[in-house]
């Protein structure tokens, strides 16, 4: 991708870098007027992109299967219809229908992956020791893993008090919680950081100050 | 008054619950009719998802509308760019929705030049704010709030190749924080919150869960 | 012939997920008889949820907003969807604060299907108060996406000033960027997910935080009902069961007694 | 003393605008004149590259856009590294995308930068990928976790043509290719949880082999799944890149950003080391 030669595209990078530099006034400055273009128009172009998306994939996905004679993809029109019946305060009820189906799948769908992947298989996860060639190391980190893990859940119990000897396993739980949680932040900062030298980058191209990749 | 059967809120409660259980029955049980119900329920599910759009542009334009209408200082012209960088493009890229994608100017520009570049930026925001966040929050208060600054800086250094330049034991203590250290940490709180989906969904759906099975008792 | 036909019609590999889901269940009603029977069990304190009617009377105090974001979440159907329906009913205890104190309410969101479901709370809650007409449809800012909807919030944390910020969702790339913007405008945050990823970051950024299984048991806390907090001793149980399970997988694997595994590989 | 106290306070109390400022100029700084330091290659890095080298022309290979334009600086010099990578082995590949709508310009993005994927119609010479033949793009497909689902039980019932129009089975491509079992691997890039739904919907249900080009908070929680050996690989975002890179033998855009890495976590580590300072010396003061 050189640097665009069409005037259009010229304009382009232009106004993403101004619109950038108007978001990033924000932080580096305050909520200006500024900022609120760039915050409507950027409001408005995702919601054009969104509908068209949408529109398309009604199109392609079901009216398409339905002009096909496929007619069960009806159901999900009927039911994305009633979800637009909320405005209207005679048949808003209506729209309670397809939300509750969601819901009841969302949950369905959860619970099953929770079971299985989040359950059983990170219990398996920590009783799994390591293998025949294992060092004292990895004994350690096996041991660090399976009781940590216990420790935490002793944490988040609900109903006993963290009082008395429960205090002990439930405090220690908390440390090796902050611990993980405290690596999990200080690797958070590399992406977040790439994200951000990613458009100093951008503005620089635009600028011309270092060449379009 | 017919129609006030359709509105109990046992109704609602029959639904979830029979859409939950049968996504569970055909998760565990080889029973093909179910399967089958089961995927055609998430296809349907996806498809009231593009229908959903147009809700959330209703409920919008709804508060924009009122924005013109009572000339909201410092609000209603911004409202009205919404509008036209809405509607503006999707209109213009309708008559091409059949094709396998959108070739007109009026939509791909904004789309090139304006959504993606801004889309990038907003993210890239998270740079300045990690950054003043860990300014603010890893200060060594209390024992706990060491481990969180310790275990954050040596990842950090581990991360960036000049950590190896400081102490080369750098990477090796990265490492095992990251494959070892925070393991217990993210195991257990992936265990612990499963539980509690489970229990929040058969609240949910035995309707113990008044805020949201109360549906339909709030009236029309 | 009987085992035979389990083992055709159960999928392999899933079978100690369905002990581990009837458990779950039997535990519930075991707790909800319990409680029916006299032994209603109490609930360890959530500062999080404490804090809520201090935030909301910190709003009242100050003639001040409340800003009220599930995240970006994703459609109700989705993994993230259970995550929304507890930020739901929690916005439904807010806004029966907020509603008390007529506190202006303003939430910022971006999944659409949730919307039916957020506003029948909403004027559920504005009707408990004795307060319907106060309810405006308009509270609900809908945004295209969530960086869009990360534009939203920061510009009304810095128009509007709100003296509490509740991000309480399936939070995504968004917590720390408004976390910390709402910092800068002096509000009261209270954070809750799920999600692991941002712990950390709500952690770093909010007054208050719900962590993990403490944000689906938040409805229940509030609610203050002994028969909904006695499920809750349900699924303490079930931890002592898995910690039990682990403890003895933990001693009994590495001396080559696959017991425990194999029962979770079934 | 009552001047050096103010000097702490002032350090811990920072108009936090000015530190943002500090970071935004500091971050140009590796981009116009470039510094460059060493790496050293983490394990699953390996991992994945040792996967990869086993795999050949009769192998089919997903490769999943799950990351915005957005997430580029992060996400696409991994992807495009593995991308090359799978070109020199002569794998054959299907690109994709669930998660995000803009990713037909990071689809763009990469053949920019792998000058052999050929787009539809476009002479393919020896040694380039035929489009069609040796690789193919779907598009994006809406729908999360319950897609990706659906296209492990079956990839027909929810694509019916490629990103193009050509209907999929008219695809040569796609001859012997009609779920998860047919797919050799997975790399998914995503800078959500689309590395956990790969896993759920095509690891634990059909097997298939996963492995993640993420971001690197995403890395933390992929390592659960490589430890428990749901996953074959993983790349630690632009770090894990500039190590791909390095193990193929084509520095590229990742080796040039890790200089802005550095620059930034050493900025962040100055500035709780301050902060930190500050409240040591204002509380030991202030406390008496």
């Amino acid at each position: 991708m050189p640097y665009p030669t069409n005037p259009a595209d010229i304009i382009g990078a232009w106004v993403g870098a101004f619109l950038t530099l108007a978001i990033y006034s924000y932080i580096l400055y305050k909520e200006t007027r500024v900022y609120r273009l760039a915050e409507y128009i950027y409001v408005g172009i995702a919601f054009a992109v969104s509908l068209t998306i949408s529109v398309q994939q009604i199109w392609n996905q079901i009216i398409v299967r339905i002009l096909g004679g496929q007619y069960i993809y009806i159901i999900g029109v009927i039911l994305g219809l009633m979800l637009l019946t909320l405005p209207f305060k005679s048949i808003r009820w209506i729209s309670r229908y397809p939300v509750i189906f969601l819901m009841g799948l969302g949950f369905g769908v959860t619970i099953r992956g929770a079971l299985t992947a989040n359950i059983v298989g990170q219990i398996r996860g920590s009783i799994t020791p390591p293998g025949a060639t294992a060092t004292m190391l990895d004994w350690f980190n096996f041991a660090w893993i399976c009781l940590g893990t216990l420790l935490i859940i002793s944490y988040f119990t609900f109903t006993v008090e963290h009082t008395g000897w429960y205090y002990y396993p439930t405090k220690l739980g908390r440390y090796i919680l902050l611990l993980g949680l405290g690596a999990y932040y200080g690797n958070t900062v590399q992406f977040r950081m790439t994200m951000l030298a990613g458009r100093v980058q951008y503005l620089l191209q635009v600028f011309k100050i270092i060449p379009w990749p | 008054m017919g129609m006030s059967v359709l509105r109990r809120p046992e109704v609602f409660m029959f639904i979830s619950g029979l859409v939950m259980g049968l996504t569970l029955f055909g998760y565990f049980f080889n029973v093909p009719p179910v399967i089958d119900t089961v995927n055609w329920l998430q296809t349907f599910a996806v498809h009231i998802s593009y229908f959903a759009t147009w809700l959330g542009f209703l409920t919008a334009a709804r508060i924009h509308i009122t924005n013109i209408q009572r000339k909201t200082p410092g609000i209603w012209y911004f409202s009205i760019i919404m509008f036209i960088f809405a509607l503006v493009p999707f209109f213009a890229a309708l008559p091409e929705i059949t094709k396998p994608s959108v070739t007109t100017m009026i939509y791909t520009w904004p789309f090139n030049w304006v959504y993606t570049p801004l889309g990038a930026a907003l993210y890239a925001t998270t740079g300045f704010y990690i950054f003043s966040a860990a300014y603010r929050a890893f200060r060594a208060r209390s024992f706990e709030a060491a481990v969180l600054l310790i275990a954050g800086c040596l990842v950090m250094l581990g991360n960036a190749p000049i950590g190896e330049l400081i102490w080369s034991q750098i990477p090796t203590i990265n490492e095992w924080l990251q494959l070892t250290g925070q393991t217990p940490a993210m195991r257990a709180l992936n265990i612990t919150a499963a539980l509690g989906v489970v229990y929040f969904g058969l609240r949910v759906v035995l309707g113990a869960e008044k805020r949201v099975i109360t549906l339909g008792a709030g009236g029309g | 012939m009987n085992q035979l036909f389990v083992e055709q019609i159960l999928f392999t590999g899933r079978g100690s997920s369905l002990v581990i889901l009837i458990l779950l269940i039997a535990f519930f009603f075991i707790g909800l008889q319990l409680a029916k029977m006299g032994r209603p069990p109490k609930m360890r304190r959530l500062p999080a949820l404490d804090a809520i009617d201090e935030a909301i009377g910190r709003c009242a105090e100050m003639g001040k907003p409340a800003l009220f974001t599930p995240g970006i979440t994703g459609g109700l159907y989705t993994e993230q969807g259970p995550q929304m329906v507890s930020s739901i009913t929690i916005l439904g205890y807010i806004a029966e604060g907020c509603a008390k104190y007529d506190v202006p309410l303003i939430i910022d969101m971006a999944a659409g299907d949730a919307i039916p479901l957020m506003d029948e709370t909403l004027r559920l809650a504005y009707l408990k108060q004795g307060k319907p007409e106060k309810y405006d449809p308009k509270m609900i800012n809908y945004y295209p996406g969530q960086s869009p909807m990360v534009t939203g919030i920061l510009g009304h944390l810095q128009r509007l000033r709100p003296a509490a910020f509740f991000m309480l969702g399936g939070l995504y790339y968004e917590s720390v960027v408004i976390g910390e913007a709402a910092n800068m405008v002096g509000s009261m945050n209270i954070g809750g997910t799920v999600n692991t990823h941002q712990l950390p970051f709500i952690i770093a950024t909010c007054d208050y935080v719900l962590i993990g299984e403490e944000f689906y048991a938040a409805s229940t806390y509030l609610s203050k009902d002994p028969y909904q907090i006695a499920t809750i001793a349900g699924e303490d149980w079930i931890k002592f069961i898995l910690i039990a399970l682990s403890l003895l997988g933990f001693i009994l694997e590495p001396l080559g007694i696959k017991v425990i595994s194999n029962f979770l590989r079934w | 003393m009552g001047e050096s106290q103010s000097i702490w306070v002032k350090l811990g109390a920072v108009d936090k605008r000015i530190l943002y400022w500090i970071l935004f100029i500091s971050l140009a700084i590796p981009y116009i004149r470039p510094i460059g330091l060493p790496v050293s290659i983490a394990e699953t890095s390996y991992a994945l590259y040792n996967f990869i080298e086993k795999l050949g022309p009769n192998d089919v290979v997903v490769m999943a856009i799950e990351f915005g334009v957005s997430a580029w600086s992060e996400c696409l010099p991994g992807f495009v590294a593995v991308s090359k990578h799978l070109v020199m082995r002569g794998v054959k590949i299907i690109y994709w995308c669930v998660g995000y709508t803009d990713c037909d310009l990071t689809m763009e993005a990469v053949m920019a930068r792998i000058p052999q994927l050929k787009g539809p119609g476009q002479p393919a010479g020896p040694g380039d990928y035929k489009y069609g033949v040796d690789w193919v793009y779907m598009g994006y497909i809406a729908g999360g976790e319950t897609t990706v689902a659906q296209l492990a039980d079956d990839i027909r019932q929810v694509l019916r043509a490629d990103k193009y129009g050509t209907p999929i089975d008219q695809i040569p491509l796609f001859q012997n290719v009609r779920n998860a079992k047919d797919i050799k691997i997975v790399i998914d890039s995503t800078t959500g949880d689309y590395g956990d739904y790969y896993v759920r919907q095509w690891r634990i249900r059909y097997g298939t082999a996963v492995a993640e080009i993420g971001i690197a908070m995403n890395y933390s929680t992929f390592m659960a799944y490589y430890q428990a050996g749901l996953a074959v690989g993983a790349l630690k975002g632009i770090r894990g890149a500039a190590e791909y890179e390095k193990l193929i033998g084509q520095l590229g855009e990742a080796t040039t950003s890790l200089d802005a890495l550095n620059v930034s976590h050493l900025l962040v580590i100055i500035a709780i080391i301050m902060a930190n300072l500050s409240y040591v010396m204002t509380r030991r003061r202030g406390g008496g």
